[in-house]
């Protein structure tokens, strides 16, 4: 199922670790708001992802990176350009539950306790629930007692966390995270951090990982890219040149604090800030 | 000197069935006898006069005879005053095939019939007869389909209305279908019986003579052309009511009969204390109605005389 | 009303005056009704054939309770199979429009026309279709039950937790388990108001059919009972379905504030 | 999950489809009298609803039925929404609101109707069994409305030191809305079975005197021309406010 | 109003900036799951806020942060102990609209749009809505433009950022903010620490932040308290020595850093995690 087509005349196959899994090209992206006025969330935007590429999407709030997610996931679609996985449309990735995602907003069922959230995934692609994997991965997000809690139970640390346990359940072929960590303490958030890591150099999955950490998307991803303020457009891509795999000591070397300090920069650049 | 009003609770839609009213409204004959007639409507499922006099929400009411009995035998001072039908119309329709007209016919039919009064008729009918009360009620509505269809021997209905649902569609009353009366099965009941309170009929006795003269009048005129109150019934008093001329004035060629208490045609409205003391009482009883008033207590056979004689 | 506060904080202390004055915190309304119709009849001096007095009634249905219970059994059982019936084919014809765009453009508008169509008018109808009996009565019990089930759920389908149906599409789920996972569960609040609104009227339904045709249920008594101008029985047949509609009423709130706790 | 044009002008076409098959089915049934003379084809009750001397009849019957209704369902729109809010403002009279309205609610209209003609009169019986049917359908969502305020808004505005009433006016009642009108909606139809059963008890003219005594007097394109105009106006309404409780959903939700 | 009694048998009038305004003290919280178990979220908990004090709470995911700002926000009631705002209960600050808070999850009134949802406590306080105040408020979190547009059509930081000014715009006695800045991009959220900072040097505000970024309390507050895993118990108290106004190059100062790096070390302390 995995076989991606290289294209010939794609500008951006240097950065890409592997052929293009994920393309989006040229995308440009209107909402109207109630008033009628038309925002631009998008412009010319273009993205690609290769086979088992970790890319981390850095810039400021509003800039449309949650919209990148949302049209790679087919939740959206572009007003001018096309977004592709695998040269086919991405509501087919959906369909063959080959896609794991952890929303900004966590849309835990609230009728469901922990457990039953984890699990859904397979409920919905009808498979027989694996009850040891879901409470590996409770364990795994420190949820261990709360397998039986309900959402509103929960303080909001621990609801993301059951999303991203729910993003991880089923091993998907992409994973896309929306600010995954970002409701957890800087401890959590690093241990979470280490496992993923751990996770994606086991199973490889292609992930789109949204942040404002410039730190996490260092240590975790192999390509960052930096989009401007609204209309989003890229202003930077970075290959990360940290050797896999890595250990959480390299956040303490000098390469690591120059990077970051890099990155901060050019996420500074003045922003441009039109409706 | 302005008139007396009036206020009637009639006991049905004001169709046909109120002709009296209808041309004595018309031409203004109440007025002449000293009286406003303001009238109510009744219906399938409103209330039956002796329950509306007994709120005091109108003086004068029509229905049938059983309510009456009821009232008063709760304690109501209701008098009789007239009836219209001296001939109850509520009878019996059959098919030709297994026709029903008389009493022996009924036992162990299949009978097509409404509700509880008409059970009760037909199982009064049989015990007055001094016949074994077995026959089996099949529930039926206003449609005379299930009988065609063979769903039962008999029908109860109305001489002057479900008989002529039938005749419109084709069928021929005496050859194709028979209607018998209750009353000629002998169960003998009064249709449209006029009803006040006595204190209303001691305090305003004029009023009531002066309706009474009213209706006497319009009744008399009715006989000469049915069409005339059907027409005022479909087109004014009963306009809301979606009636349909053709049948109303059939419904008045078939009424007119009843209302004539013998052949000649003569005494109109007036109660008879021969036939209530006799077949009426003895009908009432085999209701299971037992505690029957006095019959002089009952009805005032005075009154009807009294408006004929100013005539 | 407003002495009923005091009274209450003084009442606890007493087991037996503090449940007296709890059930009198829900019951006040009830309870000034009957005493203002006990003080009207007796003020306008009513004839028992226009309206008689509560104790008549009470005192006429314990004289014959017999009859009471059969025509109440009878009334109940077919309220509840034309309540079963009717809010399951309610809920299917929702989950039904809800699964196809053509099942729901070709079945919503007749939905539609069979939820608003005022019942009461297609009895002379139906009784023509289903025979003047019991059978008729079902099918009006059932379509007035159908009608709050249609509706309810067909909303409560399309009212799901923030973000969940976005979940759903991107974890692939086949419309069949959207419905199975998210719709329905998503849809039993509502699901569960209608059953509330439907329960307290299936039995009135029933009442009013077996009224205008049945032979036999507590319509048909009470209109039995008119025809004779036996008002007391008349108006105990209308109190035992009083009192058997609000207890399916407060059965059905009951359940539905227990989904609503346990559903957000 | 944006209707484009052309997929809502798919839906339209469907539905007329459904009506259209619908309408034929009806036909076909009463041509060939598969359920007896009581089913009368559709072109026998659209001749007769379309025939210009009937009009008269239809219009007044219509226009009562319309006026009962309209104030019927007013009045039980007010006193529902009023009772449901003082119900929710001061929870110790919820207990006794809820089960007084369910209560009324469950009086069987036919033991009210016979005692509303006496004491309120013939002309305003149909009104007032109308006004309690909406009553108690808009008492039952307005409340259920009322209460479905999320637990975070509940809180934001009681930091913000909201009064109840502000509380009800600032959180309570937009959130309410959505239920309110599909209780609105659903009243429609409740009223205008408020109505007719108000007519069959003896008042002198409405859609519901048709009714009835069509079927006493086996007048079957009449009974059906008078069912087929109660349905017309019940759907009419449907419609309506099927409308309004889309806008209020989109717009509130 | 604003009397505060000082309590002579206060332990922590030492630490306390000015008489305690708010006090927590030996606050113990039990929620109880669906399965009845027990969940003790804070232990013996006692904190105290001084007049004007700026005291921000760090600690691990599911704490009991959250908690504690709803107790002093009289949400809750603690199942043993006491809270009080100037020695009344503190229900009382709410009713006199003296309470400025931001929730962790927005609580945006979706029927509203921005401009709206930040002038309701206005409306709720039955007081004519200071439309200056509101355009110059949303001009401050950086949503001038979107006035119209409703929560639904805002990204996850801008729905935050609505929040903030709604915390805000009363100018309220006391204000607390559950990390306020957690789904905002570190440029955006320096802007806002930046302009908080400005505000409450101003306005004085007695203000309790729950954040999860050592350096934003560091740089915001006057006492920072850190917390033990579950249940909730305070391991460290810090006055942060920084004199005031304090400009944002304070946070690339050596003394800044290691009040970081010891901060960081305490939050690390093993987490007992018992339910
Ligand atoms: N449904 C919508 N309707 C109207 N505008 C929208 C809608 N969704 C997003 N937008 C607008 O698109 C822009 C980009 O939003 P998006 O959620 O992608 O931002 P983001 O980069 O994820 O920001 P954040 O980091 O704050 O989450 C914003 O200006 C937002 O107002
Ligand atoms: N309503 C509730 N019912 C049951 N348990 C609850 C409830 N609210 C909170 N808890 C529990 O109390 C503990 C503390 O929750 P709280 O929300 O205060 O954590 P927090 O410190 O704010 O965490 P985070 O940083 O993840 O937001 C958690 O374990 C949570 O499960
Ligand atoms: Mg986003
Ligand atoms: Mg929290």
């Amino acid at each position: 199922m995995r076989i991606s087509t290289l294209s010939p005349h794609s500008s951006r196959d240097l950065n890409a670790a592997a052929a293009p899994l994920i393309r989006v090209s040229e995308v440009t992206k209107q909402f109207r708001l109630d008033d009628g006025r038309e925002i631009q969330a998008l412009r010319d935007m273009s993205v690609e992802l290769g086979q088992s590429e970790f890319v981390a999407l850095l810039g400021p709030s509003g800039c449309g990176k949650s919209t990148i997610l949302r049209l790679v996931a087919s939740l959206e679609s572009p007003t001018s350009g096309l977004v592709e996985v695998n040269g086919r449309p991405p509501a087919e990735l959906a369909k063959q539950h080959r896609l794991g995602v952890a929303f900004q907003d966590h849309a835990l069922l609230p009728w469901l306790d922990v457990a039953a959230n984890i699990a859904l995934p397979f409920k919905v692609a009808g498979l027989p629930v694996d009850e040891k994997q879901v409470s590996e991965l409770i364990r795994l997000v420190g949820l261990a007692g709360f397998e039986r809690a309900r959402p509103k139970q929960l303080s909001g640390g621990m609801r993301q966390r059951v999303a991203i346990a729910r993003a991880l359940i089923l091993t998907p072929d992409v994973l896309l995270l929306d600010e995954p960590f970002g409701a957890l303490d800087a401890v959590t958030r690093r241990q979470m951090n280490i496992e993923l890591q751990r996770i994606w150099s086991e199973q490889r999955i292609t992930t789109l990982l949204v942040t404002h950490a410039v730190d996490e998307a260092l240590f975790l991803a192999d390509r960052i890219i930096v989009l401007s303020g609204r209309p989003g457009r890229v202003i930077r891509t970075l290959d990360v040149p940290f050797a896999r795999p890595r250990h959480a000591d390299i956040m303490r070397s000098e390469a690591f604090h120059r990077l970051c300090d890099e990155l901060t920069d050019a996420l500074e650049t003045p922003v441009e800030q039109t409706i | 000197q302005t008139p007396a009003k009036v206020r009637v609770q009639i006991g049905w839609i004001p169709n046909v069935q109120y002709a009296g009213e209808w041309i004595s409204l018309e031409r203004n004959l109440f007025a002449k006898h000293g009286v406003s007639v303001e009238w109510y409507p009744g219906g399938p499922n409103a209330l039956p006069a002796p329950v509306v006099l007994a709120a005091g929400k109108a003086d004068l009411g029509y229905s049938t005879w059983f309510p009456l009995l009821d009232a008063v035998a709760k304690g109501n001072d209701l008098v009789m005053i007239a009836a219209v039908f001296p001939k109850n119309p509520l009878g019996i329709i059959s098919l030709a095939k297994k026709p029903i007209l008389k009493p022996q016919d009924l036992v162990g039919a299949k009978v097509l019939a409404q509700g509880p009064n008409e059970k009760t008729a037909i199982d009064a009918t049989l015990s007055l007869a001094g016949l074994p009360v077995q026959w089996t009620q099949v529930p039926a509505g206003f449609s005379p389909e299930p009988l065609l269809a063979g769903e039962g021997d008999g029908y109860t209905a109305f001489g002057v209305n479900q008989t002529i649902t039938l005749e419109q569609m084709g069928l021929k009353w005496g050859k194709d279908f028979h209607f018998v009366s209750f009353d000629e099965l002998g169960f003998r009941t009064y249709g449209a019986v006029l009803m006040t309170t006595r204190a209303y009929l001691e305090q305003n006795r004029p009023a009531v003579i002066g309706y009474l003269r009213g209706i006497i009048q319009g009744w008399q005129e009715n006989d000469k052309d049915p069409a005339v109150a059907a027409r005022l019934a479909t087109e004014k008093f009963g306009a809301d009511f979606g009636l349909e001329l053709k049948q109303q004035i059939r419904q008045n060629e078939l009424q007119i009969p009843l209302t004539r208490y013998d052949e000649q045609g003569k005494l109109r409205l007036a109660l008879d204390r021969e036939v209530m003391s006799g077949p009426m009482y003895a009908a009432a009883r085999a209701t299971g109605r037992t505690n029957l008033p006095d019959v002089d207590k009952l009805a005032d056979f005075t009154v009807v005389p009294e408006a004929h004689q100013g005539l | 009303m407003s002495e009923l506060q005091p009274l209450e904080g003084t009442g606890v202390r007493r087991n037996a005056v503090g449940s007296l004055l709890a059930s009198l915190k829900s019951l006040w309304g009830i309870l000034v009704i009957v005493l203002l119709w006990e003080f009207w009849v007796t003020a306008s001096q009513l004839n028992t054939i226009v309206m008689p007095r509560p104790l008549d009634v009470v005192s006429d249905i314990a004289t014959a309770p017999g009859i009471y219970f059969a025509s109440m059994a009878q009334t109940l059982l077919l309220a509840m199979a034309g309540l079963t019936l009717g809010m399951f084919v309610g809920t299917a014809l929702a989950i039904l429009t809800w699964l196809s765009r053509i099942l729901a453009g070709l079945l919503t508008p007749l939905g539609l026309i069979f939820a608003s169509v005022p019942v009461v008018a297609l009895i002379p109808v139906l009784a023509r279709i289903f025979g003047y009996d019991i059978r008729t009565v079902l099918a009006i019990v059932v379509i007035i039950s159908f009608f709050p089930a249609f509706v309810f759920t067909s909303a409560g389908l399309r009212a799901l937790p923030l973000g969940s149906d976005d979940l759903f599409r991107v974890l692939g789920a086949s419309t069949f388990r959207r419905l199975w996972f998210l719709a329905i569960p998503a849809a039993v609040p509502e699901w569960a108001v209608a059953l509330r609104l439907a329960a307290a009227n299936s039995i009135l339904a029933a009442m009013v059919a077996e009224f205008l045709m049945g032979t036999s249920g507590l319509g048909h008594l009470f209109h039995a009972a008119r025809a004779d101008l036996d008002m007391s029985r008349a108006l105990g047949a209308s109190a035992i379905a009083t009192v058997i509609s609000v207890v399916s009423f407060l059965a059905a709130s009951g359940f539905e504030k227990k989904v609503r706790q346990n559903w957000s | 999950m944006s209707a484009m044009p052309s997929e809502r002008m798919r839906t339209t076409l469907l539905g007329a489809l459904g009506i259209g098959i619908f309408l034929c089915l009806w036909e076909v049934v009463g041509q060939l009298r598969l359920l007896g003379l009581s089913w009368p084809p559709l072109t026998e009750v659209l001749a007769l609803l379309s025939n210009p001397a009937r009009w008269g009849l239809f219009g007044r019957a219509l226009a009562a039925s319309l006026e009962a209704l309209t104030v019927g369902y007013l009045i039980g729109l007010v006193c529902g929404i009023i009772a449901a809010t003082l119900a929710h403002l001061t929870p110790s009279l919820k207990p006794g609101l809820d089960r007084t309205s369910a209560f009324i609610h469950a009086i069987p209209s036919i033991a009210l109707a016979p005692l509303f003609i006496l004491f309120l009169g013939r002309n305003a019986t149909p009104a007032a069994l109308a006004a309690l049917s909406v009553f108690f359908v808009i008492y039952v969502a307005t409340s259920s409305g009322l209460g479905s305020v999320p637990r975070p808004l509940q809180d934001l505005v009681q930091v913000l030191g909201g009064t109840r009433l502000t509380q009800f006016i600032r959180l309570d009642l937009p959130a309410a809305l959505p239920v309110l009108a599909s209780g609105m909606r659903l009243a429609a139809p409740a009223a205008l079975i408020g109505v007719i059963v108000g007519e069959w008890f003896g008042a002198p003219r409405g859609l519901g005197v048709l009714v009835i005594n069509a079927m006493q007097n086996f007048q079957i394109p009449l009974l059906w021309s008078a069912v087929l105009l109660a349905v017309l106006v019940s759907l009419t309404l449907f419609g309506l406010l099927g409308l309004l409780q889309h806008y209020v959903a989109r717009r509130f939700r």
